[in-house]
């Protein structure tokens, strides 16, 4: 055995693939990353444009107004690759799974005061739809994105949103049964504080550059949102009794500290590389950013009363803060 | 019938003869002799006598076949495009009707490759 | 005539145990067993039981774990919670 | 004491069924902001109708927690087994190094279309109207990601090893065998949703692949490559929930609109001899290239396409759909498909980064007793010759670069059903140009969308069209970055064979 070890030593020829040692500069062991993602999108020339656009490739940069030298460079921080992603999302999943079976059998969220629970049933149920459009919004950019990088995260993401709707679903169904849901989707469609949300999903999902739709979801949308709802509506849950909620929204918590990070290295990546880059985020952020504090006022203020707009405010501030911190221009 | 699209949908064919820098296509088939797998394409100028194509393109493709060398070129049966063909060595291709994209399949009667295998 | 059904599952410990049971609750199956695989045919219709399933194996059996053992198909298939139907003429 | 609830609603433990259908198909709702066909605008022109989404059933019903649970599963237990194969030189224990060049095609031809898949079935997963085809894409979407990514980490450690695996990506689009799988796949992704699930789903998926996967996965236990089995049977776990997609969906089509049934059939006989001709190179090494044999590739098409498919087509006569178009061509071919694609790499190897060999005694007497009607009258012969002009020192090589067929891109090189001695060739003339096909079958693909074929990137053309780099054989292969001398020519006298026997050497010296 020592004898085949020494063998494999010396016989061995290369440490990694020639295109990852030309990232890598020379050929050194390269991370399961690195191997899973640089340069799987085929390059070269296509056989036949798309039936279905054929204005432009089938793997075409010229889809968004954005240009990178390098599309490599939207690495994920978080190095997620098809194991390391479903792995992770086992484990936060084996946890979630724990609180809503204990809500569950202890009936906690029956412990949650009665007009709350109404409360959150109206602000939580709907969103599974805007998860749902999240979702759509991810896919799509899968589909039209450049670059193996980008549109592998954002594979991760339609899935997580899925999940995310899920996991809503299944606390409505601890919150009321299926009734409940019924109801929650009865909100969406009619209610008039959830109709500026609604519209602005659904405009959300015929933006036609999908980098604008990642500015748009990812950045303005979810960045206002989760930290009104899971922040700031959860908080003010507490003086309601509702810690059984915050146990069974732990995942959504957990998932947006991780995806910020990825969120903000691909916005940071593309601000850096040019003017006109620069230019179109904040012009995209500046719209939308506008439109999901419009689409939020209604909700902040049914949940938290006439504090909401002060908080949704204070969120804003917060968003422009870390948009300007990525080196997006914020307007003044 | 065309290709349902949701726009014009409408392109240029990628091996039109002005592509080839002066040359045309010419496919190359020797019946009975499955050693050569497919037929084979070459580059060749319109221009180029019929004395070429004989004398040098088919000896360079085939010659390493042992019936090469037993075939007496003037019994050999020629089709162009599927039609009998009668080349004549002193025009050209282009003159004798070679097109881009032709095909030249013949056989060498009595040569029916190696091991009655049409190898 | 009728047509075969088929299910081809990996050669594991848990896939002996399918397999197992799969022949115990379809008289007519026939297992073909390859490097590393089975493949079960049946003449029209097969049915995995969730309980024949538990029993091979000695604990309780969840139908989408059928998801880590299986190579191939070929049928009509419907499931639910405590069978998993594969089916020509469906 | 027995516990009860008053307070809230609490729904009894739902089936699975129910279940999901609260927790997927509810998500949906109908636009009134943005209309219905802005937000989904490929699902009308392909002239396919759909009165119904809800009555598309996804028959596995898989949650995103269930999704999340098995999934990690298979990972943790398949990158355990590519980690121990790793650390215990697994690959000085397959029984061959020439089985080795099965995993070069396998990386540089299968693996990119696996993310083809991917790119692609996002997609359709994202614009299809209804959810459960949706998801059902979806979660495909994601499995291809894994697919290609398992077979890049699995191979990766061949790679350090062995020659022609070092560039695959760069190669896939260059190279000229390559883009037999490359334009099949960009023909389904170019065409409309409805199409690519009838080519990639239903006739890719469940008509034919099992062809691909599961008798070379067992094949590759059966030579000791026990990383790559891991990962083909874990995809293949996969693969069965994409099959029955690819099976509900044409079912959903048919039953939808009577109407569909011509355009599902064209497609389904489109999609069949794309397909097939495909899976020559799969024929090729199943017969040739796996040192121990499993199955021939006659009797793989016998059991998986005219038993297995002949079951599927029977019970999709009811609605009116036959087997599909050529079917018989492909079983009248199954005595030469492997035979004649073999000779054909052989004599073009110095142009493909693996190599070819000529079949030993041992492995002549299985093609004898497993092709009785053609091998010994056919293909040993060529095989005698080659070997006798190799041990003088003449290796047959071609010098010619061979026709493509303008559709499936192979070289023209089957023969016709009823006369396995004569090349098939066919011809027609569109808008003033001239195309050539190796079948009647490719030849009406491209009349059916001569648009679309006339696009095709032929790597012959291109050569002569000066885009490959130069116009001599180094100076392309150069541009597929193939290490001539190396990656090319026969297994005989390659660096890989030298490694594999100074291997066996030690081997041998470790044991006395």
């Amino acid at each position: 055995m020592a004898l085949d070890i020494k063998t494999n030593a010396l016989d061995q020829r290369r440490q990694t693939f020639a295109h990852i040692a030309r990232r890598l500069g020379e050929d050194r062991p390269a991370s399961r990353y690195e191997e899973a993602t640089f340069d799987l999108q085929p390059g070269g020339a296509h056989h036949y444009r798309p039936t279905w656009d054929p204005a432009h490739e089938l793997y075409d940069a010229s889809r968004t107004g954005i240009v990178l030298a390098d599309w490599y460079v939207l690495k994920d921080p978080r190095q997620f690759y098809y194991g390391t992603y479903t792995i992770a999302r086992a484990r936060m999943m084996e946890a979630a799974e724990k609180a809503l079976s204990f809500v569950e059998k202890r009936n906690g969220f029956a412990a949650i005061a009665p007009e709350w629970q109404d409360t959150i049933r109206f602000y939580l149920l709907p969103l599974r739809h805007v998860e749902w459009g999240a979702n759509m919004n991810a896919c799509s950019i899968t589909d039209l994105g450049f670059g193996a990088a980008i549109t592998q995260a954002t594979m991760f993401t339609a899935t997580d949103r899925l999940g995310i709707a899920q996991i809503i679903g299944r606390i409505g169904l601890i919150a009321g049964g299926g009734q409940a849901l019924d109801e929650g989707k009865r909100v969406w469609m009619d209610a008039p504080e959830w109709q500026p949300m609604r519209r602005l999903v659904e405009d959300s999902l015929v933006i036609s550059d999908w980098f604008e739709m990642f500015v748009a979801q990812f950045l303005a949308l979810d960045g206002l949102l989760y930290p009104l709802v899971y922040d700031l509506f959860d908080l003010a849950g507490q003086a309601h009794g509702a810690s059984s909620l915050s146990m069974m929204t732990e995942f959504m918590v957990d998932w947006r500290d991780e995806v910020t990070r990825w969120i903000d290295a691909v916005l940071r990546a593309t601000a850096r590389e040019s003017d006109a880059n620069r230019d179109h985020l904040g012009r995209w952020f500046a719209h939308w950013e506008q439109r999901a504090a419009e689409a939020l006022a209604p909700l902040a203020t049914r949940v938290l009363g006439e504090a909401g707009i002060d908080a949704l405010a204070g969120l804003r501030g917060e968003l422009a803060k870390r948009a300007a911190g990525l080196g997006i221009p914020v307007g003044q | 019938m065309s290709v349902k699209a949701i726009g014009a949908y409408r392109f240029a064919p990628a091996d039109r003869v002005e592509n080839f820098h002066g040359n045309q296509l010419l496919t190359l088939l020797w019946d009975d002799h499955l050693m050569f797998a497919a037929p084979i394409v070459v580059p060749v100028p319109p221009s180029m006598p019929w004395s070429a194509v004989a004398g040098e393109v088919l000896p360079q493709l085939y010659a390493q076949h042992p019936d090469w060398a037993k075939v007496d070129m003037g019994e050999v049966e020629w089709t162009l495009d599927g039609e009998p063909f009668e080349p004549d060595a002193a025009r050209s291709l282009a003159e004798q009707g070679v097109h881009h994209k032709s095909v030249i399949r013949f056989r060498t009667p009595g040569l029916v490759g190696l091991a009655g295998a049409h190898f | 005539m009728t047509q075969n059904v088929s299910i081809t599952l990996q050669n594991t410990d848990e896939g002996r145990g399918i397999i197992a049971a799969i022949m115990a609750d379809n008289p007519d199956a026939v297992a073909n067993r390859y490097p590393a695989m089975t493949k079960i045919d049946c003449p029209g219709r097969l049915v995995m039981n969730r309980e024949t399933i538990s029993t091979e194996l000695g604990r309780d059996y969840d139908l989408q774990e059928l998801n880590l053992t299986l190579v191939c198909l070929s049928g009509n298939v419907d499931e639910d919670d405590d069978r998993l139907l594969i089916a020509w003429n469906a | 004491m027995t516990t009860t609830t008053t307070q809230s609603p609490r729904a009894k433990k739902l089936g699975i069924k129910e279940r999901y259908s609260y927790l997927t198909r509810g998500l949906d709702w109908e636009p009134s902001y943005q209309p219905r066909e802005k937000i989904f605008p490929y699902t009308d022109y392909e002239g396919i109708r759909i009165h119904d989404w809800d009555k598309f059933e996804d028959p596995f019903r898989l949650t995103m927690d269930a999704y999340w649970k098995f999934q990690a599963e298979k990972e943790r237990r398949l990158y355990a087994v590519i980690d121990s194969f790793a650390q215990n030189n697994g690959q000085m224990n397959v029984t061959d190094a020439r089985y080795i060049n099965a995993l070069k095609i396998f990386l540089t031809a299968v693996s990119p279309l696996e993310y083809a898949a991917h790119r692609s079935y996002a997609h359709v997963g994202r614009h299809f109207d209804g959810v459960g085809p949706r998801i059902a894409c979806q979660m495909q979407a994601i499995d291809e990601l894994r697919h290609a990514q398992t077979q890049i980490h699995t191979i990766s450690h061949f790679n350090k090893f062995f020659d022609g695996l070092h560039d695959p990506w760069h190669m896939f689009s260059r190279v000229w065998y390559l883009s037999v799988p490359k334009s099949f796949f960009e023909d389904a992704m170019s065409a409309g949703p409805f199409e690519f699930l009838t080519a990639i789903s239903f006739s890719f998926e469940y008509v034919l692949t099992s062809l691909l996967f599961v008798p070379f996965m067992s094949g590759a236990a059966y030579n000791g490559d026990m990383a790559t089995v891991t990962f083909g049977f874990s995809a293949q776990s996969d693969e069965s929930r994409h099959m029955t997609l690819g099976l509900e969906i044409i079912k959903f089509m048919l039953e939808q609109d009577e109407g569909n049934v011509p355009i599902v059939q064209k497609w389904i006989d489109k999609w069949f001899w794309r397909g097939y001709r495909l899976l020559s190179i799969v024929a090729m090494m199943m017969d040739y290239m796996l040192p121990k044999k499993i199955m021939s590739w006659k009797e793989a098409w016998e059991i998986y396409f005219e038993q297995g498919g002949g079951a599927l087509f029977t019970d999709l006569a009811r609605y009116g759909i036959r087997l599909p178009k050529y079917h018989e061509i492909a079983s009248a071919e199954k005595d030469h498909y492997s035979h004649q694609a073999w000779s054909t790499f052989y004599q073009y190897t110095h142009a493909a980064a693996f190599h070819t060999w000529l079949p030993d005694a041992g492995e002549e007497a299985w093609m004898r007793e497993k092709y009785p009607e053609s091998y010994d009258r056919l293909y040993a012969p060529r095989y005698a010759h080659w070997g006798a002009e190799a041990d003088e020192g003449k290796r047959f090589y071609n010098n010619g670069l061979p026709q493509l067929c303008q559709v499936c891109q192979v070289p023209a090189f089957f023969t016709e059903a009823n006369d396995p001695t004569r090349i098939s060739l066919r011809t027609c003339e569109h808008e003033g140009e001239h195309y050539h096909f190796c079948s009647d079958g490719c030849r009406d693909i491209f009349l059916d969308e001569p648009e679309k074929y006339v696009q095709a990137w032929l790597p012959v053309h291109q050569i002569y069209q000066g885009n490959c780099g130069g116009a001599t054989v180094p100076e392309v292969l150069d541009w597929y970055h193939l290490n001539g001398g190396a990656d090319n020519l026969d297994y005989k006298g390659s660096p890989d064979e030298a490694l594999w026997q100074s291997w066996q050497a030690s081997k041998a010296g470790t044991g006395t």
